[in-house]
């Protein structure tokens, strides 16, 4: 099979209109992937899919990953010559920039009929806010199917062009995408007997805030959920006892 | 009641100046003595509660790993038969005892509390493993339920992860003996058989970042930490 | 209804462009019933755990049917990016838990190649002999299982119980544990097994094939299970390729594709061995190929009992503590007794990684399970899903 | 012929069923209170501390206090806090000591990465398995002392593993002594004359797994980190009750 470096420019001859980078893997498996386009995402699948050098028939596995927003701190580093004729002194130069973040869908595509791969692809969104949505290959890869619905339920990626989007392991009720780096787990942090590290602040924090009454005992949760009295409980024997002081 | 405690020293009875005692004040040591005549001595409350012990009908319910050790202790090796407990029902209308057997996750603790709901009393639950005791392993997970515990009572616990198949007869037996020891009337009588218990608990809803509610205060009372 | 019957409907359903949409208004027309929409588990006995398929019938015909997943959803992949590399591995026992020392593996490969460890020969060898124990108790298992879901009452279940206990004493006299292995670790094994381990274990794999014969005297000339398996949820192996499907279900519909082979993973191209294929991609075919891919395991395991070499089970540059892989990302997969079992993960250089995901066989091999379904009855929807060998902690991890 | 099969599926049941009357072999079902399987000399379930001595339990233990265990353990179930006095050890160092030792075995999912990381072998894997509770705020989370129990109860469940723990320590110890001779000199030979299994001495009472399992002294005495080998796979794991095998535990 040709390399990702082949396939790149291959690509970039066929689409000139995308943009096909190709990210290196620093570490010692070295699969490079290739960061395609997302507005011609499903064309360039398509072609990788039919092929006939290809036929990357097989779409094994779909991750999504979370890039939050960092701060990076530029050092500049400009050598000043000395005007009274010494060494000459390097001034450094510090500028903090935010580098936006982004979701990325990575997908790992294998040939089943030519016994080749893995292509590793990655699409990204523009940010992890607002700009979430990325072309759906499901139409192309039926195994993307439940992958992306779970991309959506954890990272918040919306697929466009998916036949089916829905939570897939949360409930449909639920408003948060857990595996982003920044979720905060609801607070239920009363028994934590060997708490540590992470574990022993939160349940700290669960114990004053209990003890300044802001947390109810029986409804505790990071995020104050919305009261729903009528929905919460049916008609039972022993209805639920409001916070006790 | 050849199952009664054999280890229980021979106690005085409470001496009668004459005739035979009431039967409620015999001695298991007399009691075991007069079996071996060939006199069996019990009262209904013992009957019922032997009968009850014996037959103990769990809810063919499995979550996660712990249901392949329950699996297992059902199966030829371990044969939960020989407790009375076979019959697994998959109907909770016609179980006595739940195995809470692996984790409970927060989608799935509201089917867990109306499947307790609809079981009818006498009722009894076991959480089997560390998920169901506590979360276990998987504890801080944000869809992990930290305890069964916070929703409906359970009777016994069983740790491990998971536990043995003999660990879950362990905890049978356990059960078995506090079946046998309940009281029908009297102050301490049976969870069962007070009207003032409530039998079914409320059954949370699925919340925008949270079940709501997350926990029962009814049934759930954690001390203040030990090392705290 | 008779199994031509339903070869009938097959042909008309491909007509109207089964597997698909249209077929659900094909069969719908044909029926003109009421819809009645069931829903099955998640506390069911035979939907394997804590899975829930939600049922679209007409009279028993099923119309549509969605699957309902994340009732053990237990955040595996979220608790493995605030632990440390090792502390992941006996989260992975819990991941597939009939095949503990399979996942290991899976785990231990994928980050093999994230930190370029060296693996020695004898630990090659033992992990072999484990993965392939494994399969054994896999296979065994689910035919037991499906059985019960055809309608026996426990009594297959109960001869697959009994081998496994064999097997599951030797995994616990090796490892300590009964299911939870915690056997591999990166770059080897953890434990040496002694001479009377191989040789209790070699005894038990030369008796194997007995019990095979055994099982399948009992249960494969079965008149029932022949007429409620033969023709029940086939699958084309276009779809099924497209679908993402793998391991003993793609192969069941004449893809040959097993990532022993394939990959080449671990020691597996010095072995000899087959791999079974199926011809219909029918529940039969699902059963049979479990069947003779465990007599192909064990003639996986006398080759390794013979060919096993002495030496270190360790890599000794391998360390225990304080592991941090050179930044960089990994797939490693290896081929499950369920199917394509894949870690992927992204180190960024800490000691606990930055993305870890699991690329969960049973899941994906859900995916076509509406197309399965259709135009069958309920009862055989639960064979299919059956023959099919999910385990929920893999699902939704 | 139409239903040969299932006739032949019922021939295997009942041959199966008929010799389970007349072979014991096919009996496979180990009548649990009564009977018990033999567990495996490698079984784990929940940790336990080691300490030196069965007299002073708390005086001889061998955790450091190092907490390397608190923070290698994936669930997070231990809690240690330090001592802020110094106890000579058995080679006669001071060292700390844990003040308080807490594991939750509501959490612990028993997978020994505790054991592996410990440098000083003062954390090892226990048997016990009959510890189901009715509350699980104080029966299930176990403290030091609950935890602490003498060497001598390692030798008895992990006898090849423990051998060579002994044997290890004895070295390093013996070390330590040459170094400091005078003073250690008493201690490291108490320490050595301690290690060796003494009948009696330890009373692990009802918390010992297998209470009338006789204890195989030359389960493969050379091999390092061995398991033991399984009964032959077609007997019965145990040795019915009073046949010279485990007697009746539960009377």
């Amino acid at each position: 099979m040709e390399t990702v470096q082949q396939l790149r420019d291959r690509l970039a001859a066929r689409f000139p209109a995308a943009r096909v980078e190709l990210v290196l893997n620093p570490g010692v498996a070295a699969e490079h992937s290739l960061r395609l386009d997302a507005a011609l995402g499903r064309d360039i699948a398509l072609f990788l899919r039919d092929d006939p050098a290809l036929r990357l028939d097989y779409c094994s596995n779909v991750t999504g990953v979370d890039w939050p927003d960092k701060e990076i701190t530029d050092v500049v580093k400009t050598t000043v010559p000395d005007p009274a004729g010494g060494p000459p002194k390097i001034v450094e130069e510090k500028s903090v920039h935010v580098q936006p973040g982004c979701l990325e869908a990575v997908y790992h595509l294998y040939s089943m009929s030519l016994k080749h791969g893995p292509v590793v692809i990655r699409l990204r969104t523009g940010n992890r806010a607002d700009a979430v949505t990325l072309p759906s290959l499901t139409p192309v890869w039926r195994s993307c199917d439940f992958q992306e619905r779970e991309i959506f339920d954890l990272f918040g990626i919306v697929f466009a062009g998916h036949p089916d989007l829905r939570r897939l392991l949360m409930w449909d009720e639920f408003k948060d995408h857990p595996m982003r780096k920044d979720y905060v787990e609801p607070d239920d942090y009363e028994w934590e007997p060997t708490a540590h590290g992470a574990v022993l602040e939160r349940a700290k924090a669960h114990q004053l805030a209990a003890v300044a009454g802001v947390v109810d005992p029986g409804q505790s949760s990071a995020n104050p959920p919305k009261a729903a009295p009528g929905s919460t409980t049916p008609a039972t024997t022993a209805p639920v006892k409001e916070a006790k002081p | 009641m050849s199952d009664a405690p054999q280890s229980t020293p021979a106690s005085p009875r409470p001496a009668p100046a004459e005739g035979f005692p009431a039967a409620g004040n015999i001695s298991d040591a007399d009691r075991e003595e007069l079996r071996r005549h060939g006199i069996l001595l019990t009262s209904l409350e013992e009957l019922y509660n032997w009968g009850r012990s014996n037959s103990i009908w769990p809810l063919q319910f499995g979550l996660a790993c712990c249901a392949i050790e329950m699996i297992a202790a059902a199966t030829a090796r371990f044969d939960i038969a020989r407790f009375g407990a076979e019959i697994f029902r998959p109907s909770p209308r016609q179980a006595d005892l739940m195995i809470v057997s692996g984790t409970v996750t927060k989608k799935m603790a509201p089917l867990v509390v109306r499947l307790w709901n609809q079981m009818p009393e006498p009722k009894y639950c076991i959480a089997m493993g560390a998920c169901a005791i506590s979360g276990g392993p998987f504890k801080q997970g944000y869809n992990v339920l930290k305890g069964i515990d916070r929703l409906i009572p359970v009777d016994i616990y069983i740790p491990g992860c998971p536990p043995r198949p003999e660990a879950l007869l362990n905890g049978l037996i356990q059960l078995q003996k506090q079946i046998k020891g309940e009281k029908l009337t009297g102050p301490d009588a049976a969870r069962h058989t007070r009207a003032d218990l409530p039998s079914e608990y409320p059954i949370p809803a699925y919340g925008a970042h949270d079940l709501e509610p997350a926990k029962n205060p009814a049934v759930w009372t954690p001390p203040a930490p030990p090392s705290a | 209804m008779s199994c031509s019957d339903f070869n009938d409907l097959d042909a008309e359903l491909t007509a109207f462009g089964h597997p698909g949409g249209s077929s659900v208004r094909a069969v719908h027309d044909q029926f003109h019933g009421d819809l009645l929409e069931v829903s099955m588990g998640p506390q069911h006995p035979s939907t394997h755990g804590v899975f829930r398929m939600v049922a679209t019938l007409d009279g028993e015909q099923i119309v549509k049917l969605k699957p309902v997943f994340g009732y053990l959803h237990r955040n595996h992949e979220k608790i493995a990016e605030n632990t440390t590399y090792l502390g992941s591995m006996p989260y992975t026992d819990r991941l597939d838990y009939l095949c503990s020392m399979s996942t290991n593996w899976a785990y231990a490969l994928a980050v093999e190649k994230l930190s370029g460890q060296a693996v020695p020969d004898r630990a090659q060898y033992l992990r072999i002999i484990m993965a392939e124990l494994t399969r054994l108790v896999n296979h065994a298992c689910l035919v037991g299982f499906l059985f019960n879901d055809l309608g026996t009452s426990f009594t297959p279940l109960l001869y697959a119980f009994r081998e496994r206990e064999k097997i599951i004493d030797l995994f616990e006299a090796l490892s300590g544990s009964r299911m939870m292995c915690n056997y591999q670790r990166f770059g080897g094994c953890r434990v040496d097994p002694t001479p009377e381990w191989l040789a209790a274990a070699r005894t038990l794999v030369e008796n194997f094939p007995r019990f095979l014969d055994e099982y399948e005297r009992m249960l494969t000339g079965n008149e029932i299970m022949l007429a409620r398996t033969q023709g029940i949820g086939r699958l084309d192996p276009a779809h099924a390729v497209n679908a993402g499907l793998t391991g003993p279900v793609l192969r069941a519909s004449g893809v040959d594709y097993d990532l022993r082979k394939v990959d080449g993973y671990g020691f597996y191209p010095r072995f000899d061995f087959r791999v079974p294929l199926g011809a219909q991609g029918d529940t039969y075919d699902r059963y049979m190929l479990r069947i003779l891919e465990m007599r192909e395991s064990v003639k996986i395991l006398v080759q390794a009992f013979r060919d096993l070499p002495g030496g270190p089970i360790m890599d000794p540059k391998a360390k225990l503590r304080s592991f941090r892989p050179k930044a960089g990302e990994a797939y490693g997969r290896l081929e499950g007794p369920k199917g394509e079992l894949g870690f992927y993960l992204i180190s960024d250089g800490t000691p606990n990684p930055y993305r870890y995901r699991v690329r969960p066989p049973s899941l994906i091999n859900l995916t076509l399970l509406e197309e399965m379904c259709l135009g069958h009855t309920i009862a055989d929807a639960v064979v299919i899903l059956g023959s099919i060998d999910i385990v929920l902690g893999e699902v939704d991890r | 012929m139409l239903g040969s099969g299932i006739i032949n599926g019922l021939i295997v049941t009942a041959k199966n069923f008929v010799g389970s009357y007349h072979d014991p072999k096919r009996m496979v079902t180990v009548e649990y209170p009564e009977q018990r399987t033999v567990l495996p000399e490698n079984y784990r379930n929940f940790p336990f501390l080691i300490s030196e001595n069965a007299t002073d339990p708390m005086g001889t233990l061998r955790c450091v206090a190092c907490q390397i265990c608190e923070k290698e353990c994936p669930p997070q179930c231990i809690i240690i806090e330090k001592s802020k006095d110094k106890k000579p050890d058995a080679s006669g160092k001071p060292q700390l000591y844990p003040a308080v030792f807490g594991i939750d075995t509501s959490v612990c999912m028993s997978c020994q990465i505790c054991v592996e990381v410990c440098p000083f072998d003062a954390i090892k894997m226990d048997q016990v398995f009959e510890i189901a509770a009715t509350d699980r705020f104080h029966d299930l989370f176990l403290t030091r002392e609950k935890l602490a129990k003498p060497n001598s109860y390692y030798h008895q469940i992990h006898p090849t593993e423990a051998a060579e723990v002994d044997g290890r320590l004895n070295t390093e110890r013996k070390a330590a002594e040459e170094k400091a001779k005078a003073a250690a000199a008493a201690k490291a030979a108490a320490a050595a004359a301690k290690s060796v299994p003494v009948a009696g001495v330890a009373d692990p009472g009802p918390a010992s797994p297998r209470p009338a399992t006789p204890i195989q002294p030359a389960s493969a005495p050379a091999a390092p980190a061995t398991s033991p080998v399984p009964k032959p796979q077609d007997e019965p794991r145990s040795s019915p009750a009073g046949e010279g095998g485990p007697a009746n535990p539960a009377s």
